[in-house]
């Protein structure tokens, strides 16, 4: 979980707050939401994926 | 253990292929998206495959 | 010890947000890149914070 | 051995498989097998220069 | 000191040595020395932004 | 050892320099890509020597 957590939130950080400012503004909060969401879709997406061709 | 190495193996898919295949993250992944991560590990896999089979034919 | 994960911490922060803030070096920073820094850190533990959180919530 | 298996792969699936599909192309192996000779050929090409200049 | 001096060495060479040449120019040695700066003082700028925040 | 060394050092030179130098790999090394991996090498050990030298200088 702490991998998870680590990555996600580098690669979430890079995608959605490109000009950091004085603060996390309300746009900023709702593309880091996004951002998750995706992360732990794609998640499970390459874990389906990746378990398929292991079997 | 065998668990904690399928894990750790899928950490290291998903951060090399998010960025490959998502862009401005939406409101769901789309079908291109989600096509992408899946082929994005089969052929990080093949390549694999690919790369150690013909180290090994070099070498002989 | 304590020191020195502060120490790591900051090595890390620097790494990330050099290249974010720095342009091509001049002979010193100016106040933009200086408060581009400072935000920078911020802005990544209050990202670091937003998420924890909001894993949290979505477990819950 | 490990390590350049690693690196190796890392960059030849950059260079090559910039747009994975649903197989592994013509094109594509074309490009890796290139790949890995000039990735074998850069290491011996480094690994001389590194030599002549820590004797 | 091991762990800033890497990070400063890989910042500063992909800063300064784009196009690696047959040596170290005048101008290149210019760069390194203010980016070098730079970076000691961006260590300074956020390790009192770090200090504030996790007092 | 000595010559594990090496070779981590080798790799991580070519992990460097490689993209740098080496567009879309073709049938061969061009001389000129050839002579950037060599140049690469030996700036970056260059730049080494120059940062630990100035370091030096600035702490007396």
């Amino acid at each position: 979980a702490q991998q998870l957590l680590q990555k996600m939130t580098d690669k979430c950080f890079n995608k959605c707050i490109t000009k950091p400012g004085s603060d996390l503004s309300g746009s900023d909060r709702a593309c880091l939401a996004k951002c998750m969401d995706r992360y732990l879709e794609s998640w499970n997406v390459i874990s389906k994926a990746y378990a398929t061709r292991v079997q | 253990d065998q668990k904690a190495r399928f894990h750790s193996m899928v950490h290291e898919f998903t951060d090399k292929c998010f960025d490959r295949c998502i862009g401005t993250p939406g409101n769901s992944l789309s079908s291109k998206e989600s096509a992408c991560l899946g082929n994005c590990v089969e052929r990080f896999l093949d390549t694999t495959f690919f790369i150690v089979n013909r180290l090994e034919a070099i070498k002989q």
